[in-house]
């Protein structure tokens, strides 16, 4: 069986996930024992412009320039993945959507501003089909292997649709709540291994919200807990913007 | 069997039992009044005080990860089921954990029997530890009679101040004491002692709620359409967690993971949850239990009203761990005191 | 001989981030010579407004994937400049160890994957699996001991989860320490090797004099988290005035915004670093220096790369020296929980403060000012390669004419070389840099 | 930690080869397998097998052909999703994983010496042909068989062919009926609970056997109380979620019931008040 030709590409991000791509290590060569990588701007020169089986897509969509690339990648790729928050559901990006864009352009850019077209954040499958998502900020890579290999054998992949809690009980952590803060794992879909509490910190909801949260329970809760509301919806703001495109 | 351990040697008793297969024992290392079975070596890491761990011993029992295959695809089909297994004992267990030990033990001997899980527990040493007084206001254990040890246990330590007094009820029991050989013979005024704590605890663990035992599984026999479910609708996040830390909750999931060769792999089962969104979803995209409510009714007659008809028993062990994990602060206690009051109006 | 060069490399390769070089020799005059920022603008200081000063360091820290750390580590020392918190020492030293694994972490992925396969003549390190495999698997191996490093001690190194404002929210226990000391030591066999393959790699002669920034201090530890600005002209000050020193201007061939200090353009990251600060490195990064030839004050750019190689074995040891204080003197009680800090457990005042930090690539500026409830009201983030696009453009303008006998494609390679020998971390940098399109 | 091989564990899975395939409709595809240890899979009309693909999954399947035909049993499955897909790419020759039978399937014995109705609806009609195929075979044992087929539409029709040779039968009466008819469709259209009020039968010594979507129950159940039917003998096969097969993974439970091992046949007094059934 011939290789499956990969190509990388990346849009507006941190670059992270690529990051953690490379990051796979020694592991990284049994990856690319199984694949053909045709070009990764980040780690290679080489580039690609013919058909690809598949593009792994970083990065969300948010200028004119970026909709016309993606659209290109996807009619030359068989399989499209996207991977990191800003590609699987826009992501910090999203926050800009907050604003108005002009008010946000002339505080970054001063009077030069109209030289930043900028539009609505949006997500890769908000701009054309996806056909696998990684999602997280970073992804996680014990999650990025499990769909390339998904990807290799042919079958879907799907997100887990349950909150991080279920993880974050299985490693056994104290949770947020007890230590009185506010966490959002209780919406936010599963499959980082509930990462950041296991380090001490909260779930900041990277991989956006299971698909049916119960979001007036979850407002209880944060009454219960005397938390005010602002700060929470504020942080939900930080990687959800992007669901209210649709 | 009764034999006596003075406190003075129960570090060296915790280290010599730790020599001899690894050790697990609720440790004190969480903080926020919480704690977890951890691998331990001495008496010092040891809280003997403790209020139920967030999870429940099952996790030595059922791994929450588990594999039961190990496939080769690359000529044909090469496939060998196995059970990964580690020999253990397990220090200080309350009453309640051993019961919900029980009642997975009935689960899988029950035709067609589950190896994996017999093969595992077999080489488990359960050492129990006797509950003085109330964990907190969360738990109910004497509503389902799980207060007072009824086996399930190789020994049983019951702490009586300056000493522990320890039930040998089984012959692995019986070959650590021997072979560790710090222990006493007890004396009347120690099993005095200890019927006093059993009779002070006999008046202090009273019922939980304001139902008999007996009377539960009628209960539910009127509950099913009950509003209480709806209210629960309304609060229950559908997170798990009430599942995963409840020692009788065992329903899993079973996956294939292949090797990046994608020929070798295996077949794995994991802890799942029915409070979980894609749980009882078929194809075609129905979901037979899409309501939180519908799940969470589940969740309790799955403690209170179908295992009566299949093992004689409750699958609810009193812990209180359901309601103490419960962030919408979903009380059992609380829900069965609902269903009462709807039942009687 | 007069000559014309048009080059326009679209989407340079091999750095982080989207930039296009744009050269046009006119009849063997130079007329146009840029670095171009194509990134898509991100709006981070925009988006910053608004929120709790508490979030600031998980956002920021998204700006850059490459050196999350370092945002990290400049918005927490921004935000308890404003908030007025002073860390604890064991804090400081913890996060010390943080930056020297990203340190180590970045220089290592540039040197190898970034810049040895231009100096061994292969276009990535692709066909180096096959041809000098031992070497692709030390610098995998590397790069991923350090980042398991990164996760050991905050969660991850791409957005780092435990480091935050006041402290750690989970402190490595003795086993983590242990584990993290034998993973050191067990690099210094793959430190000597890369020493010795740097020292066998020819790196182009090209010299051009420039103006070096880097934080300076008179303590005798090589400064990467805390000290005052300062530079090779002899400019001494307090971060507070960083605006000064990074004079944002607007120059007439270009849109993009370039900054500087004494002269027309200044350079950070480890060259500039080892040319202020090359006196306090580690006796073991000396003694490579002595081998490798190098001088302060060097001023070939090219040279950068053995700068970091410098810095590396700089701060392994020095890490290593760390845990070794830290083994058994952690103090556990200084865990803290923050999150949101919705119930006030840090005090919030209003206020207003910086953060500098050395960053791989150079010193990087986090400011703001907050609300007496914490709440965001401006920002700004100042990027080590937004501060070098100037310089890399000198560097191009003196460069070009000196090689314009060669080919085409020569001299763009000597340029993109020369680019990336800066590391320039675009993705970064495209949140306050202008950015033009051209029509090459 | 330590492994061991389990010899008898509930998860083994039984080497097949698949000997022959046929692709029946638009989404479903019929398998031919055999055992390769050359045992007999020796199941129930009714039961079902855990088919693996090793490293995709494991899925229930009906089994659909007779009992009696013992040297290979046949499978018919309907492309939905991940397994499904990839067993719709496997061709003779290829090897499958088998765990099974599994369940409690129609009780033969029990049918014995009565009269049948059997109602199948769309995909449903694959464990009923292992039933309608072991009552042919074994014709004289029982009384009248009546056969009511529905789906929506007439290229929707599995086992065609043999749709066909029941039809001409006069030892049974077949009738069909689609949603939407095709052009050159001559039979029957609308809804299958339609056909039975015209079917002839003595209630007392009827068994009514009913497989199809889960909406269908309701409305079928209703026609054959209405014809008298007794609660006890109308058997009902449910399909749920489904893991282990073993009564333990908890997917397949219908209130107090595990569809995998107390089903998936299920007669309707058994489940009647049962509201997680419909
Ligand atoms: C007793 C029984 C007999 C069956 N007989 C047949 C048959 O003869 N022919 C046939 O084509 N199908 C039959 N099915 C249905 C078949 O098992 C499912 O279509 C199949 O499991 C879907 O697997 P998948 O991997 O292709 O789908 P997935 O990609 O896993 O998912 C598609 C959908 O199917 C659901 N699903 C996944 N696994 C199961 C499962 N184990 N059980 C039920 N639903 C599931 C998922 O929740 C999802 O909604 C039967 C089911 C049962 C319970
Ligand atoms: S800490 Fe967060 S993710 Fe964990 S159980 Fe609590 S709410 Fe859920
Ligand atoms: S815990 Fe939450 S914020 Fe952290 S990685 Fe997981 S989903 Fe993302
Ligand atoms: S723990 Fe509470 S919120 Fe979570 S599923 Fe259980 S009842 Fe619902």
């Amino acid at each position: 069986m011939e290789k499956p030709k990969v190509a990388f590409f990346d849009f507006a991000c941190c670059e992270g996930c690529q990051l953690q791509v490379a990051n796979i290590g020694e592991g990284l060569l049994d990856v690319l024992g199984s694949i053909d990588v045709v070009e990764f701007r980040e780690v290679m020169s080489e580039k690609w412009d013919k058909e690809l089986d598949v593009a792994i897509i970083e990065g969300s969509i948010t200028n004119p320039h970026a909709v016309e690339r993606i659209k290109q990648i996807r009619e030359r790729a068989k399989v499209l993945i996207a991977y990191g928050s800003c590609a699987t559901i826009g992501g910090v990006n999203g926050m800009k959507n907050n604003f108005s864009f002009d008010d946000i352009r002339k505080y970054v850019y001063g009077d030069s501003y109209q030289f930043f077209p900028t539009e609505i954040t949006k997500a890769v499958h908000q701009a054309v089909k996806v056909d696998y998502f990684v999602n997280g900020c970073p992804i996680y890579i014990p999650e990025f292997i499990t769909v390339l290999k998904a990807v290799l054998q042919g079958i879907p992949y799907d997100v887990p649709d349950y909150p991080v809690c279920v993880e974050c009980k299985l490693n056994e952590n104290v949770c947020m709540y007890d230590r009185e803060v506010t966490c959002l794992g209780t919406v936010t879909k599963a499959g980082c291994n509930s990462w950041c509490i296991n380090n001490g910190n909260i779930c900041y909801g990277c991989r956006g919200m299971v698909s049916n949260p119960n979001e007036k329970g979850a407002q209880d809760v944060l009454t219960k807990y005397k938390i005010p509301m602002d700060l929470v919806l504020n942080k939900m703001n930080m990687y959800n913007k992007c669901r209210e495109i649709f | 069997m009764y034999v006596i351990l003075g406190k003075e040697r129960f570090n060296d008793f915790i280290s010599r039992l730790s020599e001899m297969r690894r050790l697990f024992a609720p440790a004190v290392l969480k903080g926020y009044n919480n704690f977890a079975f951890e691998k331990v070596t001495s008496g010092k890491e040891i809280a003997i005080k403790y209020i139920p761990t967030i999870l429940p011993p099952k996790k030595f029992f059922i791994p929450q990860r588990e594999t039961l295959l190990e496939f080769n695809i690359a000529q044909g089909i090469d496939a060998e089921a196995v059970v990964e297994y580690e020999p253990m004992t397990i220090f200080g267990v309350h009453t309640c954990d051993l019961a919900g030990i029980q009642c997975l033990n009935m689960v899988f001997s029950e035709r067609p029997k589950d190896y994996n899980y017999l093969t595992r527990g077999s080489k488990i040493v359960l050492i129990g530890l006797e509950c003085n007084e109330y964990c907190d206001e969360y738990a109910s254990c004497n509503l389902v009679n799980a207060t007072f040890p009824c086996g399930g246990y190789d020994l049983f330590f019951t702490d009586l101040g300056d000493y522990f007094v320890i039930h040998v009820n089984t012959r692995s029991g019986d070959e650590i004491i021997k072979e560790i050989g710090s222990f006493e013979k007890v004396d009347t005024s120690h099993i005095n002692e200890l019927e006093k704590l059993r009779e002070k605890k006999r008046k202090v663990f009273g019922n939980e709620v304001p139902i008999e035992g007996k009377h539960i599984p009628e209960l539910f026999d009127r509950s099913f359409g009950a509003s209480v479910w709806k209210d629960l609708e309304e609060r229950c996040l559908a997170c798990g967690n009430c599942t995963n830390v409840c020692p009788t909750c065992y329903c899993f999931d079973i996956r294939d993971e292949v090797e990046l060769n994608l020929e070798s792999g295996i077949r794995y089962r994991v802890w799942y949850s029915c409070q979980l969104e894609p749980f009882a979803k078929v194809a075609g995209g129905i979901n037979f239990r899409k309501e939180r409510s519908a799940r969470q009714k589940h969740r309790y007659y799955r403690k209170f009203r179908y295992p009566v008809d299949r093992f004689t028993r409750f699958f609810c062990t009193g812990c209180g761990r359901c309601t103490r994990t419960c962030m919408a602060g979903i009380s059992l206690k609380e829900t069965l005191n609902d269903l009462i009051k709807e039942s009687e109006s | 001989m007069k000559k014309n060069v048009n080059i326009s490399v679209e989407y340079l390769t091999r750095v982080e981030g989207h930039g296009n070089i744009v050269i046009n020799v006119k009849e063997g005059k130079l007329d146009t010579c840029r670095l171009d920022i194509v990134e898509a603008p991100r709006f981070f200081e925009g988006m910053l407004r608004g929120r709790s000063i508490f979030e600031a360091q998980h956002i920021t820290s998204r700006i850059c994937g490459i050196c999350a750390c370092g945002h990290t580590l400049a918005s927490i020392q921004a935000a308890e400049d404003a908030l007025g918190i002073t860390p604890t020492e064991q804090t400081i030293k913890l996060r010390k160890l943080l930056l020297h694994y990203e340190m180590l972490d970045s220089h290592i992925l540039h040197i190898y994957l970034l810049v040895a396969p231009d100096l061994l003549g292969v276009k990535s390190f692709v066909p180096l699996i096959g041809s000098h495999n031992e070497v692709v698997r030390r610098a995998l191996r590397m790069k991923k001991t350090f980042n398991d490093l990164c996760d050991i001690l905050v969660g991850r190194h791409v957005h780092p989860i435990s480091a935050t404002v006041g402290g750690f929210t989970k402190l490595p226990n003795p086993k983590d320490l242990d584990a993290m000391l034998d993973m050191l030591k067990g690099m210094r066999p793959d430190m000597d090797a890369t020493v010795e393959l740097v020292t066998s790699l020819k790196f182009p002669e090209f010299e051009r004099d420039t103006e070096y920034v880097a934080l300076v201090s008179d303590s005798s530890e090589y400064p990467f988290l805390m000290g005052a600005i300062g530079s090779t002209d002899g400019v001494r000050m307090d971060k507070r005035d960083y605006k000064k020193i990074t004079n944002e201007f607007v120059v007439p061939h270009s849109s993009a915004k370039h900054a500087k200090l004494c002269r027309e353009s200044y350079a950070v990251g480890a060259l500039a670093r080892f040319n202020l600060n090359s006196e306090k490195l580690h006796p073991k990064a000396k003694e490579v220096v002595t081998a490798l030839g190098l001088k302060p004050k060097c001023i070939n750019p090219y040279l950068n790369t053995v700068a970091q190689l410098v810095e590396c074995v700089h701060c392994l040891e020095d890490a290593i020296s760390i845990l070794e204080d830290l083994k058994g003197n952690l103090n556990y009680n200084e865990e803290i929980v923050v999150g949101l800090n919705e119930h006030g457990r840090i005090p919030v005042r209003a206020g207003n403060g910086v953060g500098a930090v050395e960053v791989p690539r150079g010193i990087l500026f986090h400011n703001y000012e907050i609300d007496e409830k914490g709440i965001i009201r401006d920002a700004n983030c100042i990027i080590p390669t937004s501060q070098n696009t100037g310089n890399i453009e000198y560097d191009m303008m003196k460069l070009v004419p000196e090689i314009l006998d060669r080919t085409g494609e020569e001299i763009t390679l000597a340029i993109e070389m020369l680019v990336r020998s800066y590391d320039p971390c675009i993705s970064c940098s495209t949140h306050f840099l202008d950015i033009k399109f051209i029509n090459a | 930690m330590e492994k061991m091989v389990i010899k008898d564990s509930s998860y083994r899975i039984k080497k097949a080869k698949i000997l022959h395939t046929k692709k029946m409709t638009e989404n479903e595809k019929f398998f031919e397998i055999v055992l390769k240890s050359g045992e007999s899979l020796d199941h129930e009309p009714g039961q079902f097998v855990m088919i693996s693909l090793l490293g995709i999954g494991e899925i229930p399947i009906s089994v659909c052909s007779s009992p009696t035909r013992r040297d290979s049993f046949d499978i018919c499955v309907r492309a939905v999703g991940k397994v499904t897909t990839c067993i719709h790419k496997l061709e003779a020759g290829d090897e499958v994983g088998i765990r099974g039978p599994y369940g409690k399937g129609f009780p033969v014995s029990i049918l014995e010496g009565n009269s049948l109705l059997i109602i199948a609806g769309g995909l449903g009609i694959a464990p009923l042909r292992s039933l309608i195929n072991y009552v042919l075979a074994n014709r004289r044992d029982f009384g009248m068989v009546h056969i009511l087929l529905g789906c929506k539409e007439p290229k929707e029709l599995l086992f065609s062919e043999e749709l066909e040779q029941w039809n001409e039968r006069t030892d049974l009466y077949y009738a069909c009926t689609v949603d939407r008819a095709a052009p050159d469709w001559a039979g029957n259209v609308g809804l299958i609970t339609t056909l039975i009020p015209g079917v002839d039968i003595e209630p007392v010594r009827t068994f009514a056997a009913v497989v199809g979507p889960p909406v269908m129950y309701k409305f079928v159940i209703k026609e054959l109380l209405a014809k008298e039917i007794p609660e006890r003998q109308i058997l009902l096969s449910f399909e749920r979620h489904m893991k282990c097969g073993n009564g333990k993974c908890g997917r397949c439970q219908i209130q107090s019931l595990y569809c995998c091992q107390d089903g998936p046949v299920f007669n309707y007094e058994q489940i009647k008040n049962m509201s997680e059934a419909f």
